[in-house]
């Protein structure tokens, strides 16, 4: 293994080189929310509009024929990414929230009927929450939550409660968008299973940061956005396996999903295409397939031991500043978020002081209400780590959060 | 870094003048910004003379909006109550003395839709309130 | 006024210098199906994650706050340009598809019941019939269409017979991407609004090409796609009027969309935001709202002037070509789109042929299959017009399709 | 621009030596493809050997589509019909010895979908019947 060269990696990023004011250069620490961009994939979108656009599957001009077969080869990239077996079942979607809507509002609205018991976690980001809530109105489900311990993990015993009572779903996050944690989910899918449960993972976190494989997992669904790993917003995808793809019903209706069309009906097209209605995020795909190339060329396993390694020591420097609280600290397995209180001071105040240094953390609620409601708190500041980060970066946080406290006390 | 963060709102939030509630009081309203958490009641005083004699403010919330809401009741002691309905986002602004994004100004702003919201005696604190005599 | 200069435009567009094989420039005639790009939005984009990326809404920190007034300002870019009062009456969506099926999925699924009838018309794209047809099933509503006659337009003594009827929809195209024709939209929209009915105009084929003003039409709904009218992929736009979007229950879950989550109950946002769940296409957005001041910059009466010109001396010179027939060649008015046949040639080797001599034209149903049943026809061949399109490309497909009647007899 | 439509795809479009239909018939089947209604009826007489005697197309499409299928039914004339199974999207591709993108490789495919489909007796013409020996 050659060594991890960050300098090297930072320099394929043109965002990580600017100055948010004269003299006071980025530190990006917000990679959770959405993550920065190397050349490579923006120019790899650049070029597909300056040499290759063109609608694509309906197409038989040199145009058409080029882009589809750009669109379809990403499809692929971003399939062999996540270890499925068949790039048809990899549908693309806006974001991972798009990914869940589709499973709820398609296998969701098909397969569960009143009274069916979905468990969720209490960890969840809200779009892993909403499009159950929706559904569970409409159709009168009935959600349950698996609790987060003092710790910041699931509470394992009372999923094992839920489950006994015969789930019809369970949907969790594979990686908590606020404290970090790492949900054992292989156990807890194959758990899910013994039970009869289809399984759901919102890998919106985890995707981006660790090597994620859904064969691995065996997981029925897999949620995920290209912007969190790399790659441009307005493209996200849904993993599902073939067999339950193939038992759901259409999502939107329009082209391109159809395979006839009269007045009064349709037939649907085959997987992948029938989720996929009207011109779709064409260049943000190849922009995704790109952002896969290019973590690749880096590694999984060499980003995930690179996050591990700062994280520790950011958790370890931060802990110095008095009166820090970290939430969800001691959990066993976490990734590079780390999200923190100061008593007496606002995360927005700590947020708006931080980024007059340059540093851009994160300050609210991380569309984690109940979470945080859960920790007895309306918001917290966050830290996150991506590959590009450095222990320098690190640094400068530590010191300037040092800088608030002094100026709050 | 501390521009931004002037004195008058660390002093205004660490020691605010105006913290407390009235009861009994002849205006009171409450809301909160769900993005931050942000909450405020504003109770107010008026005199036979349509003056406002006495403000108070409660909640909790970042710095930005806690000394907005402080600034602001300290800027209309001894107005008639028909000026605050043409108090608008510049008054604030001025108040404060600072630049803010568009999510601080969130904050920064709760306290006058809160104000004019309890002044016009209606249901919900809204972004319209921030503009000129609006209701 | 000055004059048009399309070469001047053509300079902008940097794929127009392009050849599909060694010495066949680019002849793209397909803008219809999907525009082409000029550097200005290509470059706001590739800008945009070079120096601002940054997760909106939710942010304090420089980049949060730069992409969030980027991403907001291009949204009152496109309010303006299609004359809407008010930037939050732009939802942004996918494309044009995504925006029927968001108002059949909420409009429709709230406000509509059992039995209700929802007129449409034979010319529409599928992405405005199929929404309808999934929600007809769903809640049992009652479709009717307002015919075409030969000459390719809306018969308006069909619609009339159906606003008798007391439809409580009324949703057509603004311009067919079929037949090119422009219907009579202003009248249209009066009609319906006297009998009571809510309208829906899909604006994918009028927004780009002439200027049309929400205020003016007085119409409840409008859909676009920006992929369209040079803008990038993956966003597109609803319009719809504030009372009536107020009113609608939300579209997706998830975050962004929510004023407040309880592990078993949320709030919504206000608008715009209640629609716009997750992280958005907010690079695109921000493209989008370049494509918009590139098309001021030229003024949407020119372009619409001289896509005129363009499409009369098409329709002159094709004629010409022994035994094709033009689709809906008589309409009274039309855009530039030409759909035709050539006897015992089929469409797609029209096509094929055509881009060896590197002609971009469409073959197929162009996602109105209904419609080429009517015409008692599978498929047809289609050009189209842009503003950056030539007399002397029409000169060059012209001579093209002669040589391929050639080939065939 | 010429090459791709070798004259032999024109001639065969054109001219076909295979165009009819078998009744009776041992296998008989026809499907489409709705990308753009190309629609093809494939009927086989099989002899006692087991090997193909006679076949016949019928339908409409593309040039593509319909020289595809009348050169494939001439290759298969008297071949044993378990040899059928084995052909595949390359075989096709040698036969009309052009390239084709994505879209119109569909239409060259679509007779050898049914050629196979209907020689498994299946029900459906689908795209694992494209390569090796699938059913
Ligand atoms: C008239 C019309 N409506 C709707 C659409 C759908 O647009 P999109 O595919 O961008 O959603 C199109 C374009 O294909 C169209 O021409
Ligand atoms: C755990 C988790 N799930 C889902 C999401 C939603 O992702 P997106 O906004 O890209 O749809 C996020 C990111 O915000 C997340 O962190």
């Amino acid at each position: 293994m050659t060594a991890y060269n960050v300098e090297k990696i930072r320099k394929d990023f043109p965002i990580l080189g600017i100055e948010v004011s004269p003299g006071v250069p980025l530190v990006y620490l917000d990679s959770t929310a959405t993550a920065q961009k190397p050349a490579v994939v923006i120019d790899a979108m650049d070029e597909y509009y300056r040499t290759s656009n063109g609608n694509i599957h309906r197409g038989v001009h040199y145009l058409a024929e080029r882009a589809t077969s750009m669109y379809e080869a990403s499809r692929a990239k971003v399939a062999a990414f996540i270890g499925a077996d068949k790039p048809k079942e990899v549908i693309f979607t806006r974001n991972a929230t798009e990914s869940i809507n589709l499973v709820a509002q398609t296998w969701g609205r098909a397969f569960l009927n009143k009274g069916d018991l979905v468990v969720l976690t209490e960890m969840e980001h809200h779009s892993n929450l909403v499009p159950w809530q929706m559904l569970a109105k409409e159709k009168d489900l009935r959600l349950e939550f698996i609790t987060v311990t003092e710790d910041g993990e699931l509470d394992q015993a009372v999923y094992d409660q839920w489950l006994d009572q015969g789930p019809k779903l369970v949907a969790f996050a594979h990686m908590s968008n606020v404290l970090g944690t790492i949900n054992p989910a292989k156990a807890m899918i194959a758990k899910a299973r013994r039970a009869g449960a289809i399984t759901l993972v919102d890998g919106a976190q985890s995707v981006p940061h660790f090597p994620v494989s859904v064969k691995d997992l065996d997981v029925d669904f897999m949620a995920f956005s290209a912007h969190k790993m790399v790659g441009p917003t307005g493209v996200g995808a849904l993993y599902g396996k073939e067999e339950l793809l193939d038992k759901m019903p259409p999502y939107m209706g329009g082209g391109d999903m159809i395979r006839k069309v009269y007045l009064r009906s349709f037939t649907p097209n085959e997987l992948p295409w029938k989720f996929e209605a009207g011109t779709f995020c064409i260049a943000e795909a190849i922009g995704f397939g790109a952002a896969v190339d290019y973590l690749n060329s880096i590694g999984m396993d060499a980003i995930a031991n690179y996050e591990h390694q700062l994280v520790q020591s950011a958790l370890i420097k931060m802990k110095t500043i008095p009166g820090l609280e970290i939430m969800g600290e001691k959990a066993a397995h976490r990734g590079g978020v780390v999200s923190f209180t100061l008593p007496g001071i606002h995360p927005h105040d700590v947020a708006q002081i931080l980024d007059q240094n340059g540093i851009a953390i994160r300050a609210g609620h991380h569309c984690a209400m109940p979470l945080h409601d859960k920790f007895g708190i309306s918001a917290s500041s966050r830290a996150s780590f991506y590959l590009y980060n450095t222990e320098e970066e690190i640094n400068h946080l530590v010191v300037s959060l040092q800088k608030v406290v002094k100026m709050f006390s | 870094m501390d521009d931004l963060y002037r004195e008058v709102i660390i002093e205004h939030y660490k020691n605010p003048g105006y913290r407390g509630s009235l009861d009994p009081n002849d205006i009171s309203f409450e809301d909160e910004n769900p993005l931050c958490g942000d909450h405020i009641k504003i109770d107010l005083r008026v005199g036979g003379d349509g003056k406002v004699s006495e403000a108070a403010f409660d909640g909790h919330g970042c710095a930005i909006s806690q000394a907005s809401a402080d600034l602001l009741l300290e800027s209309i002691i001894g107005k008639d109550v028909n000026e605050i309905k043409h108090l608008t986002k510049t008054d604030v602004m001025d108040l404060l003395g600072i630049e803010l994004g568009p999510v601080r100004l969130k904050c920064a702003l709760l306290p006058l839709k809160i104000l004019k919201a309890g002044v016009y005696g209606l249901g919900e604190a809204t972004d319209d309130l921030l503009e000129e005599g609006q209701a």
